[in-house]
């Protein structure tokens, strides 16, 4: 049997165009998908059944046991730590608040790890941007910054920008500019009309500069900034403003580098700048296929997209505090529940040391590196592949990814309501 | 089997006529019935004022642009922090609360139902996420059709029945209940930096006019018999001498329908300014109220500005960018593929500042010189004029001339040079406030036939008790005892069940979504236009089966099915 | 010699970041590349074991020669081995400088650890059925 | 009025402690306060070993010193002190006099994050190192510190009185990136060197006698002027944010 239409539950491109041919309960070809989509439907091995870890072995439990061993953690906890998030879908996430909440505790999602500068940046200046088919449809320039779809986001050029012809735009390798901005001559780079190649920690300064190249001060700037010549920089900015609709896609190589957030606030307030003159726009790479549905869920239940402190009751948010690798970094939480991430193979090694300090709970479907953590590891269906639920595509677009399998495995949402029941009749019965 | 009594209730329900009488009420499985047995649940109201449950006709609580003005307002969240607490889960933020901070302070309002204003069709979904969790009043969306390219080459092939066509797709697809123009034109410009100026400016490459737009989407509107008409956000909000463009746009609007208007056109305040600048700006509430008191086709609602900090969140793209360039402060802007745009960027208006003073009194002329109190509904156009727990300063300010005095006095002194608001005296009874908050909002929007805004028989028991008694205040004296009043129901119930109960929630609660499916005939149903569906997959980046809301979405399902000409 | 430290995705490590206990993910995350002169300058060869030094410990991963990267910096994917050196300190933002490290590189007769060996030498239990 | 609060030494648990209720006005009132670790209410005593001496009747009288092993990790203590004085022997936690509008507080080890923030009046002195964000604001970019002054003998960290609209900050020792970053107003001074001084400011003076290292580039050099018997480089900026500012410093290097 072949399932189109099938929704990719891999990065924040999100496609949803995907063929799933299923025979029996096995995917056995994938039709439209990356590289990364299709391994990711064509599945690994799953973990069994729940785990437990007794002295230095392993135990099989039940689901009873291992939601109940979770419930009991997570109500005894001064500080629990409920991270991960952004692989699962919306309703297990909505749960996962209601949880926080009623122990209060911390509740933080991988967006601290990877766009959680972005947010504090847009927190600062806002953001002016778009849905990708707009970009697809309009976008004349396209730049990305400290991003490397090829290997990122391999569909996203595809889709929506160096190669995606559009309304306005009948042929788009032939009409649309690209340009990329990043410390390494990337692949992406290689299918640029312009490569800008700055050197590391050089990106804040470099964006200062174009911002007042574009203001018409460029008299002020030095010959060379960050290894990037005056010439290119206007040569770059004249690209900006003849363009009738350009976009800027950044990725963690702005996020990531010295100055952090600051560098994502430079390039907003740029776009905005250049906005006077044309329509710009200005979107952020997500990584993780619903790490902005994430941000979505805590932002409407909670007023803040990540770093959420409930130990006071009230929702506190302090990035930097409030975050996960602060947080384990620091010893500051007693227990953690991860669900939809792998901490241990993404934070430094001074985290893990915590997290081997500490009862931890993980749902996930497969082994992982956290999993050598875990007290106990609860296998769950994959959303997307055996489970469906709402995501949010890098762009905030909303989008019910489909079940392709059906399998005995419980989804997310349904194995954190019956933790969350077990912890209201712990906390209020 | 549940039953309520309220006894000795004051009541107030416009729809029935009745105005002020002393009564009970009683409310069968969420139903009010004309009686109960003895073994009922009573309330005793002590002749306290009761009214049924109140309507917000235009308001922002829900969906991708409300959310993103709380994503990036951490300094907004900080204010109106609340832990949880029984079934009341945490809330945060001031003008533009958490899901929950807005459910449970409408509730201690006495507020049962939501119509959020501006949902874009491709973020629909999002949308019912939020209504989820907004879980003490039924909710329904208005859907953006202002840069529907679909609807915008229609129009311009002069195909008012494809026009409607699409929208009774997208309405049934997105689980909307209206359609919304915002800036009609306009959004669709500005997905190129540019803007239309007013009804007759063309709009790029599609060539038609928000003059066009709006008078074939309201003709398509009704030929889908929707329960409510269409929701204008007029073009040129926000700017001096726009009330010109307003007149125009609502001139062009025929009486078709004999139940309710055929144009509701919102937050009017901001769409009636004079002057030729900022330096002579000035109200032009006069002749918009004059227009409106001419034409019963027309509804419209205040969208009253108050002073203080709040934040700006429209699907106008363009003027969101203007409010920009004047403030230099943080700013959003979220352009939907094919469909329409949306803005934010945070505000103060200022008592000290002639322009927000100005506005101010506008929004209260509008409501004062309007004759008929179901043609000018209460709203702020939350939180864009103001937070919506505001409004019972405003109903105090409308019943109290001796209110809008004092206010008067305090705000820029050259204000009284450049409004009419100092020389009305009338002031607004219980009866009228009632019309403009509840019963207006039900006829408006076409939902008393759903057993909205009254309290007959086989309604639905949404009822606010409110801790006053109407024969022993004077409102235009003792203004601070109404606004306490209907700042905080005594009892908010809601389907027959206590939700609200002097400010404290009592349940989690569960609301209805409403939305609409017009029937059409197998030749208008674009599901099967070899056209629309060519050009879906062309050009939108979602895949049309993945388009549609699922049921899933829906908490009580209300679908509401009408019998489309086409 | 003293490299910054570059991490970030490739689409291997996209590959195979679901199955964390392959040999395919060690083999991608232990991965450095550099540039060929600063490989010639170490003596190394493609798939030479090197000691990288961070300022939090250090690491055995295998050096490979790449177009991609200046002389004087180095690219490693995403994942456990890089983890294993970078400071945890967020600078009060969130965000560790996983793109920014200095790190220490020199030849080494040492064979990369597996990801479980990693995990167990923090006090974790490998867990292989 | 003297409020000695000897923390008493604690397992090897790192939760921290918000312990906003020390602030001396509370101590008119008695020492029945409450503190939280993590999610758990705690009496004052639970914590410390509380002794007073003497007697006041206004918060100017009463001086708390805070002492023990672990006061780092204590946080958000003379959160809103409006008067009177604390005195730390030793290092404190995060937000050390947030929104301070009044008195004193030293530090004679090293403040975590976020000393000062939102700081409308009053002054902090800290003998050691403060960490990030000193005397800066919060998240979302509003005002900063608007009046008082905080004076770091030591070194201070990354985004040091970012956002500053007010008020004077002195540092003696180095500071780290992004220091005065979207400075408005006010007053910052740096003694030693730090990166990328006063990026994006709209106003106020930003001093550097060190070196100013990876200046950025939008900064128009007007000249150089005597400042406290120092010869200082005048630029003003940032013009890539329309700003009117000045920054001072006495070397500066591109990263060019």
């Amino acid at each position: 049997m072949i399932v189109k239409d099938v929704v990719c539950p891999f990065c924040g491109c999100l496609c949803d165009d995907i063929e799933v041919e299923v025979e029996g309960n096995r995917v056995v070809s994938v039709g439209n998908a990356c590289e990364l989509g299709t391994t990711k439907l064509a599945g690994e091995k799953r973990m069994k059944n729940p785990i437990l870890r007794d002295g230095n072995e392993w135990k099989d439990i039940t689901y009873d046991e291992a939601i109940r061993y979770a419930a009991d953690m997570l109500l005894s906890a001064e500080r629990p730590l409920l991270y991960g998030w952004s692989g699962t879908h919306g309703e297990a996430q909505c749960v996962g608040v209601h949880m926080a909440e009623l122990v209060r505790g911390v509740i933080d999602n991988t967006s601290s790890v990877c766009h959680g500068p972005s947010i504090l940046a847009i927190q600062e200046v806002g953001h002016p941007g778009c849905t990708l088919g707009v970009v697809k449809n309009r976008a004349d320039l396209v730049i990305y910054w400290g991003s490397n779809p090829i290997d990122a986001h391999p569909r996203h050029l595809s889709r929506y920008t160096r190669y995606a012809d559009g309304f306005f735009l009948e042929n788009a390798f032939r009409d649309r500019k690209v340009v990329v901005v990043d410390i390494r001559r990337t692949e992406t780079a290689n299918i640029a009309d312009e490569f800008v190649q700055i050197k590391p920690g050089g990106d804040y300064a470099v964006l200062s500069a174009l911002r007042a190249i574009v203001r018409g001060k460029t008299e002020t700037i030095p010959r060379t900034v960050a290894g990037v010549t005056r010439e290119q920089l206007v040569r770059v900015v004249d690209l900006c403003k003849e363009a009738k609709f350009g976009a800027v896609y950044f990725g963690l190589g702005l996020t990531m580098t010295q100055g952090k957030y600051k560098n994502i606030r430079n390039a907003i307030e740029l776009v905005s700048e250049l906005n006077r003159h044309t329509k710009f726009t200005i979107s952020a790479m997500r990584g993780h296929y619903n790490v902005y549905g994430s941000n979505e869920v805590n932002t409407w239940m909670t007023g803040y997209p990540f770093g959420i402190d409930f130990s006071r009751g009230i929702a506190f948010y302090n990035p930097g505090e409030t975050t996960a690798v602060d947080i384990l970094a620091r010893k500051e939480c007693d227990a953690a529940l991860i669900v939809g991430s792998d901490p241990a193979a993404h934070f430094p090694r001074r985290c893990l040391e915590h997290l081997a300090d500490i009862p931890v709970v993980q749902l996930d479907p497969y082994p992982n590196a956290t999993t050598a953590f875990c007290n106990v590891q609860i296998p769950v269906a994959v959303t997307g592949i055996d489970a469906e639920g709402t995501a949010y595509r890098m762009d905030g677009v909303p989008i019910r990814t489909r079940k392709v399998l059906s399998t005995d495995y419980p989804s997310d949402a349904e194995v954190l309501s019956r933790m969350y029941a077990l912890m209201q009749e712990g906390r209020e019965g | 089997m549940s039953e309520l009594l309220i006894k000795n209730a004051c009541v107030i329900d416009p729809l029935r006529g009745i105005n002020a009488e002393t009564m009970d009420i009683a409310i069968l499985d969420g139903k009010i019935v004309e009686d109960v047995s003895g073994a009922a649940e009573v309330i005793d109201a002590r002749g306290a004022l009761t009214l049924p449950g109140g309507i917000d006709s235009h308001t922002h609580i829900c969906g991708t642009k409300v959310n993103f003005g709380r994503y990036m307002s951490p300094e907004d969240m900080r204010a109106g922090r609340t832990p949880r607490r029984g079934p009341m889960h945490s809330t945060s933020g001031y003008s533009v609360p958490t899901t929950y901070g807005n459910s449970y302070r409408y509730s201690a309002m006495g507020y049962t139902t939501l119509l959020e204003g501006a949902m874009a069709p491709l973020e629909a979904r999002h949308t019912h996420e939020e209504f989820t969790y907004t879980p003490l009043q039924d909710t329904m969306a208005n859907a953006l059709f202002d840069g529907n390219w679909g609807i915008l080459e229609a129009i311009r092939d002069g195909d008012t029945k494809r026009v409607a066509a699409i929208i009774a797709w997208t309405l049934r697809a997105v689980k909307g209940f209206a359609v919304k123009l915002t800036n009609p034109g306009g959004t669709e410009a500005w997905q190129w930096g540019k803007n239309v100026s007013c009804i007759r400016d063309p709009v790029p490459y599609f060539e038609v006019t928000p003059a066009e737009i709006i008078r074939s989407v309201v003709e398509a509107n009704e030929l889908l018999h929707l329960p409510h008409s269409v929701h204008l956000h007029c073009n040129n909000l926000g700017t001096p001498g726009n009330y010109t463009c307003t007149l125009g746009s609502l001139g062009l609007i025929p009486d078709l329908n004999p139940k309710r208007q055929t144009l509701y056109a919102t937050h009017v305040q901001f769409h009636a300014y004079g002057g030729s600048g900022w330096k002579d700006f000035c109200s032009k509430s006069e002749p918009i109220a004059r227009l409106v008191n001419m034409r019963p086709q027309i509804v419209i609602d205040m969208g009253q500005v108050m002073f203080g900090r709040t934040t700006t969140m429209t699907a106008d793209g363009p003027m969101e960018f203007n409010l920009y360039r004047l403030h230099h402060d943080k700013w959003s802007n979220h352009d939907v593929e094919l469909e329409t745009g949306s803005g934010i960027i945070p505000v103060i208006y200022r008592r000290k500042n002639l322009v927000n003073s100005i506005m101010w009194a506008i929004g209260l002329e509008l409501a004062l010189l309007t004759k008929n109190p179901w043609q000018c509904l209460l709203t702020t156009d939350n939180p864009n004029g103001a937070p919506f727990v505001r409004y019972p300063e405003i109903i105090a300010l409308l019943m109290s001339k001796r209110y809008r005095d004092a206010e008067f006095a305090t705000i820029h002194p050259d204000t009284g040079s450049r409004v009419p608001l100092p020389a009305i005296e009338r002031e607004l009874d219980w009866y009228e406030i009632a019309v403009m908050t509840r019963a207006g909002q039900a006829k408006a929007l076409g939902i008393q036939d759903l057993g909205k805004g009254h309290l007959g028989p086989g309604a639905e028991a949404d009822v606010a008790i409110y801790p006053i008694r109407i024969d022993e205040v004077d409102p235009s004296v003792d203004y601070q005892k109404v606004i306490e009043a209907f700042g905080r129901t005594e009892y908010t119930i809601k389907r027959g069940r206590v939700v609200s109960r002097r400010g404290d929630c009592l349940v989690d609660g569960s609301n209805a979504t409403f939305w609409v499916r017009p029937k059409v005939s197998d030749d208008y149903d674009m599901g099967k236009d070899p056209d629309f569906i060519e050009k879906f997959d062309r050009y939108y980046t979602v895949r049309m089966r993945n388009y549609p809301v699922q049921e899933e979405y829906l908490n009580r399902n209300r679908c509401i099915e009408t019998e489309a000409e086409i | 010699m003293t490299y910054l430290m570059v991490t970030g995705r490739t689409v291997n490590q996209g590959v195979t970041v679901e199955n964390k206990t392959s040999a395919e993910y060690a083999e991608e995350t232990s991965t450095c590349f550099m540039h060929e002169f600063d490989m010639l300058e170490l003596g190394l060869d493609d798939g030479d074991a090197i000691q990288v030094t961070g300022p939090c410990g250090e690491v055995v991963m295998r050096a490979v020669a790449s177009a991609e990267v200046e002389m004087g910096t180095v690219f490693v994917p995403y994942g456990p081995y890089a983890n294993h050196i970078i400071d945890a300190d967020t600078h009060s933002t969130g965000m560790p400088d996983f793109k920014s490290h200095e790190v220490e590189i020199e030849p080494t007769d040492e064979e990369p650890k597996t990801v479980h060996k990693l995990m167990e030498d923090l006090g974790g239990l490998a867990y292989d059925r | 009025m003297k409020v000695t609060l000897a923390m008493k030494p604690t397992n090897t648990s790192f939760i921290p402690i918000e312990a906003e209720s020390i602030v001396p006005k509370n101590f008119l009132l008695g020492t029945d306060l409450s503190v939280w670790r993590g999610n758990r209410e705690l009496n004052l005593d639970e914590v410390f070993s509380v002794s007073v001496e003497g007697e006041a009747d206004r918060p100017e009288d009463i001086e708390v010193v805070i002492l023990g092993e672990d006061t780092f990790r204590l946080k958000r203590v003379g959160e809103y002190m409006d008067g009177g004085k604390i005195t730390v022997l030793g290092d404190i936690g995060m937000h050390c006099g947030n929104f301070m509008s009044g008195g004193t507080i030293e530090i004679h080890g090293n403040a975590d994050g976020w000393l000062g923030r939102e700081m409308a009046g009053g002054t902090i002195l800290c003998r050691g190192d403060a960490a990030n964000y000193c005397a800066s604001g919060y998240r979302g970019g509003r005002k900063g510190m608007t009046g008082g002054t905080v004076e770091v003998f030591g070194r201070a960290g990354h985004f040091l009185a970012e956002n500053i609209s007010g008020g004077a900050v002195t540092v003696h020792g180095d500071a780290g990136d992004m220091a005065g970053a979207e400075m408005r107003d006010g007053t910052l001074i740096v003694h030693g060197d730090c990166s990328r001084p006063a990026a994006n400011m709209k106003g106020g003076s930003c001093y550097v006698y060190g070196t100013a290292h990876a200046m950025l580039p939008t900064f128009k050099k007007i000249g150089t002027v005597r400042h406290e018997g120092r010869t200082l480089i005048h630029f003003t900026g940032d013009i890539a944010n329309r700003g009117k500012g000045n920054l001072f410093v006495k070397d500066y290097r591109y990263l060019d």
